[in-house]
């Protein structure tokens, strides 16, 4: 088989298990974030220069625009850093859902186990940018505030979901509960 | 609207093969005809619309489709699209819901009187199922629950008369629709519970977020007649059961996370679930096998056949697609055979890139490109059941012959995404 | 190079090709249209052994369901043959409009110019199948009638767009006027 | 609607590379001291919403999604996203019409009452340009027109009071709106006319049917003043000019299917057109070389550079894409330059298909597939200009130094499908 052979099958071999992982609209999302945009953005190059990035943490988990950012273990959206806002502000236009499912995820740099709170930005149309689905956690639809396939945009004078942001809460008393 | 015309062969009415090869060859006549006299072709009539059967076909699946805010109807023998419901404004679209009894089509809309903007306004809208056109809409509280998966929001009770929308607003409650009087009945608070699964006239279940399930009974009239609570049986944190249960009459099964397959007898007063049995042998979970995807679950009830997507994973891996659909008998509770999820790349790409998806750059594509499994499968319930399978995230729907596993056909060019698949 | 490497750049090259002729939300059409559900049907079976299909023609340009269609010379949008409707019926739950745009498209059975009629669909949004757009003879804005761009609905009870027919409306005194 | 609050780096007012490098540096020191302190990460605010700057950005572009229902604003020196204005219900977004003079966004949107059902309703819906907040809506006759290129369908006139909408139902006319007074305050009937061309604070021009232009004058008030047509300059059979013009001031450019740019003058009472010039040589109409695509103009007023997307192709191939940007002097009338198109592939597919598009794989890609070409082009008016290219089926931006034609970068991941590009 060519080299050419390999380098596209590779590459399919490497989009399925990414695609695998994807989830609704992924389509026009893509796991390893933002796509040709970010390279060019110094937050993406220390991931690629393996610098420091957000939270103290080295490469694509310290990368809030990346689905490998830590916090992002059990995110179901678009990330609202792609999207003209960040994992903590809402793009312009939109508004914040007060409530929220949540992960519980570790921060590789310390260690440490926090509760993330996905606080969906809500008032405008899908996004579309940087689809990213995780599960670590993740529960049925009964168990509300473990879910990530509900439309969270909830108190919200508009349930039109756009992005969703992943914002610290506290330090988590325990590792994450659920398997 | 026009009534459809005489035309032949591409009229909905007349999509079994034998009729369109009768058109086909009644049009290659009139042809030859035509050439052999040199004629010109006539003038044709403007404004037809097509029908479509007075039944609903055994073979049919929606197919809804989150970006394109609609659900198209599929044939699964000749391929062909059939129809479309438009949704509304919410990240997927709610399955549209049959009556036979009524010749109805139900679907339970959000919309925004400003189109993304203005006040939001929920109705269940009632369409002709022959012509698909509007017939009629009921306005429900501006509060059904929304899912990237649209999976048991919605349930239309035995005897079409009673719809059950799930509301998250972001309390729990469901809304009860009277399709017979076009209104809505009540209101049933359901805190720590969720889903609705039809299991009678006038009662549905649902899941808890404490390990049990419940029953609402109605009165006859759609009022709330009483709630009622199983015991605790499953454990929400260490295995939970996903909400994409199947059913046969009042009985709902559930397959839990690690792989333990619930059965739910909800023909009592309160739900009594039955013990668990594992879908996986010691050996098997070893090997890391687990179930997943987003409807992975589907039911035959004349053979009692269970079918479960299944792939390799762990912890977290719950919504992954899989590459083989197991199929279980459910009264002897032990697996008897093992499908292939067929590889949909190609049909998903050959509508795309112009090449014929069942020609040889497709059996290449196929070849080369890794299967990336499906998220969900549907059954039909016919004496000769096909089994419809489908990626999220490829617009293609795979068609396997749900007794063989043979792959039947492959229907691209269906859409952008979506994990629901839903047999009229 | 492989065999397969060049099975590979055929396609993409074919591909492109193909792409580039074709137009708005051709991302989820196909100029080869209908794709895979297509070469089940007798009609498309025609095409590929090369029977005589509609109007008299063979193969694909016999094919109402494909973009070679013979009478889809001037056409742009979704053809109604792959969305529930046939060359000549709208999809259930459609209806046609009255007023469209017209193209003036040979038929290679009987060498014969016919005015072709591409009445729209109406009353239900995209239906997202066999894409297919081809501008022999069509004309700007401001030449209403020869303009395939613009959305058609009018005079019916909504505007939103579906899909397109062919309707024959008759020979045409001349060939197609407009280069 | 919270205020932005002081975190670094991903603010929107913050988007320049300087700001967006200090606070890397400022993120990384910070990080250093928490972990030599071992120190918690403090919780942080629920509620921040991002602003925009006060001012747009000089290399600003809006990008149009018919499909995803919604224009996005994408800065071309980060690539970042900065926010995005809904659509309503049509086969295109009409762009947002940007107004410095007021820090206002105009839509003119098309919506039905019921989502995809009901009533329709058109409206020119005015949003705060800093926050992208809704501030008013002024309801215009409900037959604005939708093309599957969106245009020349929508003007803002000079002096950002009066709002030109484009009608088609299907007799064509035309719709002001008085920005100021927020209402329509005439329709004028344009029979044979189509396209809107600002050309001044009360003037603009239109294309017709019989090959000429007309300028459509209004009062102060807004109320229709006079119609002026000019002779007839062109040949609607045989070489009609295209509707997709650029602006200098009144004088505005139209290239015709066979190559020849016409100048047309507005400031007079009716169009003066010039006589036209050919943008290829007989050898090059000889290879085959003509104008094509959707938004295939773009001009530099600064620099009088004239930016003409062409490919090689016959009679009905005027809305193919290109692979070169042929780039003229207006003044000398000469061919100056020519841009080689990007190649957008990669960058479309890396964030699908889980690659960087800059990385091997994306320019493995881009050698291996051939160039697809652009649809669109659209250049910024300052002093370093940068050129935007699309093609309408791949969701990626490419960006050029409008001087040189240096590839500075592809943005990926920008929708699903339109021909448009809009530099406020």
């Amino acid at each position: 088989m060519s080299r050419l052979d390999r380098w596209f099958e590779g590459m399919t071999r490497q989009s399925a298990r990414r695609l695998s992982r994807r989830h609704w609209l992924s389509r026009f999302g893509g796991v390893l974030v933002g796509g040709a945009a970010l390279p060019l953005l110094p937050v993406a190059r220390a991931a690629d220069e393996n610098m420091v990035g957000a939270d103290g943490v080295r490469g694509r988990e310290g990368d809030p625009a990346r689905c490998e950012y830590w916090r992002h273990c059990a995110i179901d959206g678009f990330l609202c850093s792609c999207c003209g806002g960040s994992h903590l502000a809402c793009p312009p236009g939109t508004e914040m859902s007060p409530v929220t499912w949540i992960g519980t995820c570790r921060n590789p740099a310390d260690g440490k186990d926090y509760i993330i709170s996905y606080n969906d930005c809500c008032g405008r149309t899908f996004c579309g940018r940087c689809m990213c689905n995780r599960n670590e956690g993740e529960r049925p639809l009964y168990h509300w505030y473990r879910n990530n396939d509900l439309n969270w945009c909830s108190g919200t004078k508009s349930q039109t979901y756009s992005c969703s942001t992943a914002v610290l809460v506290k330090v988590a008393d325990e590792a994450q509960p659920e398997k | 609207m026009l009534p459809a015309g005489p035309h032949f062969g591409y009229h909905p009415i007349m999509f079994s093969r034998a009729t369109l090869l009768a058109a086909v060859g009644f049009a290659a006549c009139l042809c030859s005809v035509a050439l052999g006299a040199r004629a010109e072709l006539p003038p044709e009539q403007v404004g037809q619309v097509a029908r479509l059967p007075d039944a609903a076909g055994n073979h049919w699946v929606w197919v809804p489709d989150r970006v394109l805010r609609h659900s198209i109807l599929l044939d699964g023998d000749s391929g062909r699209m059939l129809g479309a419901i438009d949704s509304g404004v919410q990240i997927t679209p709610k399955p549209p819901i049959w009556s036979r009894a009524r010749n109805e089509i139900y679907s339970v809309d959000t919309i925004y009187t400003r189109g993304h903007r203005g006040t939001r306004q929920d109705f269940a809208v009632i369409y002709d199922s022959r012509t698909l056109d509007f017939k009629a809409e009921i306005e429900v509280a501006p509060k059904a629950a929304d899912t990237s998966t649209g999976i048991a929001l919605v349930g239309l009770l035995d005897g079409d008369r009673f719809l059950a929308v799930m509301n998250h607003s972001p309390g729990a409650s469901v809304s009860i629709v009277d399709i017979e009087a076009r209104r809505a009945t009540a209101e049933v608070q359901t805190a720590g519970c969720a889903a609705v699964f039809p299991a009678g006239p006038t009662r549905f279940g649902m899941l808890c977020g404490d390990g049990t399930a419940m029953t609402v009974h109605l009165k006859n009239t759609g009022e709330l007649d009483r709630i009622a609570r199983s015991q605790r049986f499953f454990d929400v944190v260490k295995d939970p059961v996903t909400e994409k249960g199947v059913r046969d009459g009042a009985t709902w099964w559930f397959a839990s996370f690690e792989g333990l397959l619930h059965e739910v007898d909800f023909s009592t007063d309160a739900p009594s679930p039955k013990p668990p049995w594992p879908l996986f042998t010691d050996d098997e979970i070893e090997d890391g096998w687990r179930i997943g995807g987003a409807q992975h679950l589907a039911y035959h009830r004349g053979t009692k056949r269970l079918y479960s997507i299944v792939h390799r994973g762990g912890p977290g891996s719950h919504k992954d697609p899989g590459t083989e659909i197991w199929v279980y008998d459910i009264s002897s509770r032990t697996k008897i055979d093992t499908f292939d999820a067929p590889n949909l790349i190609a049909a998903f790409l050959g509508p795309q890139a112009g090449f014929d998806a069942t020609g040889t750059m497709g059996k290449i594509l196929s070849f080369v490109l890794p299967n990336m499994g499906v998220h969900s499968i549907a059954v039909t319930q016919d004496d000769s059941p096909l089994l419809f399978v489908r990626h999220a995230d490829l617009g293609a729907v795979g068609v396997l012959d749900a007794m063989t596993g043979e792959h039947l056909r492959e229907i691209g060019d269906t859409g952008l995404s979506g994990a629901l698949l839903v047999v009229p």
